[in-house]
């Protein structure tokens, strides 16, 4: 089976996962493309570290207010009903309980539920954000990554080598093959993409993955490029 | 009240010295107080310390750059405390390098250090950073069996922000994702200079809406350029 | 954004059950949520445990009563948390007769107790009360060679709080001096009801200008008795 | 000599103390006198602890609002310029640093600078309410009190005997006998209102009290009931 690497079956598998009224933090990067797979009948509300409940849809272009952006530094806006506070506010809100769910990308996100996203030594060294504080206290934490790395490593491992953003946070971790469960200091696979097999994955990753007696076969209809079949 | 004096933006970064500590508001590049940057810029002041939630961009390929990180480049800093420094690629290579110490702190402990500072506290436990690296060197404390980091306050010398409108007598408001770090660093430097877009006449800023308190800010500068 | 229903009195007051943990909003009978008050007081649920700034007015001599003091006078907390009681001679009475437990917590340290319930932090550093009977109990951490108390967070399991206006999300904006201990007890606890004299349509109000985000928010009722 | 209990002298006296420009948070009780006194031309930002900064004078009866009030439950008004905040800020404000001065009332005061002045064990229990971060936060705090008791026991102590309030946080005492400063565990007389004299001080406090070289003779121009000569 040849691996076509699918941000986008990532993003759309994600973007399932919210019910109306829950408040959601997206991170920087791939977690930004769950945004546009929120289904319309679902009613969510994105929080933005940088200081905005209710994060709102990018702005057109020559629309733009220089004092509205989201975390990532990109143009935003804020819906109807939404506002904003400053960052101690903002952290008092992560760090409290009160945001559901944090999607973030990783460098490594290992079947303990450590991950790793802010530094490789001597490399890179972009900084943490607010991600250590997003894993740390929001109630449900969605690691969100392409499976591999470009050399064909897995980027769900054992133990993570690269120094952690957070320790045992890490709820779901969903690829461009399944959705993980981490329980037990174990993967435990709930959803199958397809083509890919439970077996295949297996083979092709360095930790340990257990299926779980329900986990579900599942086709997610979009293209590498974000076109829907 | 009192009214607060309005200087130009040299006067402002005149009165930031060397070796001192400086606290500058924004979130990559919003909400960044531009003009006293660029003002300091022309002066050079050095040996500073930056106290920052990010070092804004600075693209080595495109030569983009904005905020904070125009003083970055021409070396104003011995010491960044920050808590991102992805998008600007000159401070990742002067940490690498060894040219420039840089302190990562997670963003939430970062805005809670200066609001500890601010708000007279000796510290606080964060859940945040225990079992990474942040937590080298630092206490633990188990608060119902839990274990906590305790993080210490941050104070400066000096702290720049930038809000949208300030009244004659000093008390400000922020405008959207722009307020972020702005009014908990007017809290916790010994000085504050406020950049603002706006100065309105006391009395126009309705009391429930001021988002920094008047006592907090020393001195007023108009911002002649909201982007750098 | 989401629409939070908008409940009874009744509904309200009924929603917080017997032995649970209750903070109510307001200083000194302002900002306080008297109508929901009036409404636990004719269900009279008891054990509860207090959580106020104050606990009012009670004046045994001329029988003047005013907000949370209704609900101690018919006697439905077997504890008390709050920083003042000067003002209420039936809570000095039933503290020093043994018949209720009052904490008495320096105001300070309450407020930034439930703002560290809210915000997630295992507790602070307070240098306030060292050396007096606060102290008692309570571990004392040295920064900088200076003392500070380690005070913990304080969270409830329903908060009753008053704004002054709430749009249909249930974003608030207080007014003046009712402002108070409510914006901070809207984050500490698992059940939030807020209190508000007007409910306005979902944009009606300036997102720089919240007090309290809606997500904080469970239930508004709207306020039918502003004294008590 | 004769000693007549003269409140109005403490708080006029205490009044002149403040500069243009600088916070000040006034008790319950004794203290708020200490407004009627402020020069004229003295511009003093009033902070109360239940979440307002610049405190305006009492409201006209029929013109009050019941969402201002001020810390001791009374009626209040809000400068031009002025703005309201949440406890959490207003302790921040006081713990901070950011007040100049704090007036407080005292059951006790001694020579080390402690102060009492929440309870009575076994008799009342008011609580101590704003007074243990306001003289711990405050740049200098002020005991102001009539310097005897009903009982013509001196509230100015060796050593507190009720519970503390604060640690040695107490700068400066005004009583309507005269200023005095807490240096070296002793009270320094800085100021004798006549008629009293030092000696008469002395002889009157149990504490130890030095006179000041440049200690001051001092009469201030006001009645028992307020009134000025």
């Amino acid at each position: 089976m040849e691996y076509i690497a699918n941000k986008e079956i990532i993003a759309k598998r994600i973007a399932g996962i919210f019910k109306t009224g829950e408040v959601v933090n997206l991170g920087i990067g791939l977690p930004t493309l769950v945004v546009k797979y929120i289904p319309r009948d679902v009613n969510i509300v994105l929080q933005s570290e940088n200081g905005i409940m209710g994060l709102g849809p990018a702005p057109a272009k020559g629309s733009e207010d220089r004092d509205i952006i989201d975390a990532g530094g990109a143009p935003g806006s804020i819906k109807n009903g939404g506002c904003f506070f400053d960052s101690a506010v903002s952290f008092g809100i992560i760090r409290g309980g009160h945001v559901d769910y944090t999607v973030l990308g990783v460098l490594e996100v290992d079947q303990e539920g450590n991950l790793a996203n802010f530094m490789v030594p001597g490399k890179m060294v972009p900084g943490m954000g607010g991600a250590m504080d997003l894993t740390t206290g929001t109630r449900v934490v969605i690691a969100a990554t392409l499976h591999f790395q470009k050399s064909g490593v897995s980027r769900m491992k054992r133990r993570c080598t690269l120094p952690l953003t957070a320790l045992r946070e890490v709820n779901k971790v969903v690829t461009d093959l399944g959705v993980f469960e981490v329980l037990g200091d174990r993967f435990h696979l709930a959803e199958c993409f397809s083509p890919y097999t439970p077996a295949w994955i297996q083979a092709h990753t360095d930790a340990d993955i257990i299926v779980k007696n329900d986990c579900r076969m599942v086709t997610i209809d979009v293209q590498p490029n974000g076109k829907t079949q | 009240m009192i009214v607060k004096p309005i200087i130009s933006p040299k006067d402002a970064a005149g009165r930031i010295k060397e070796g001192e500590s400086l606290m500058v508001g924004g979130f990559m590049g919003c909400g960044s107080p531009n003009t006293i940057i660029f003002a300091l810029k022309e002066i050079g002041t050095k040996n500073l310390t930056l106290i920052t939630n990010d070092t804004a961009i600075h693209d080595l390929n495109t030569g983009t750059i904005t905020g904070v990180a125009h003083l970055i480049q021409i070396k104003l800093f011995k010491k960044i405390i920050a808590s991102h420094i992805g998008s600007n690629q000159e401070t990742q290579r002067q940490m690498l390098a060894g040219e420039t110490e840089v302190e990562l702190v997670p963003q939430g402990t970062l805005a809670e250090q200066v609001r500890a500072g601010g708000a007279g506290l000796g510290g606080f436990l964060t859940p945040t950073g225990v079992g990474t690296e942040v937590a080298n060197g630092k206490q633990i404390i188990l608060v119902a069996h839990r274990p906590f980091l305790l993080e210490l306050p941050l104070k400066a010398d000096v702290a720049i922000i930038k809000a949208k409108k300030a009244d004659k007598a000093g008390n400000l408001v922020f405008n959207g994702t722009a307020r972020n770090f702005n009014p908990l660093m007017a809290t916790a430097a010994a000085l504050v200079i406020a950049e603002v877009e706006e100065i309105v006449e006391i009395g126009e800023i309705d009391p429930n809406d001021v988002h920094t308190p008047s006592i907090f800010v020393d001195y007023l500068v108009k911002a002649e350029q909201p982007e750098l």
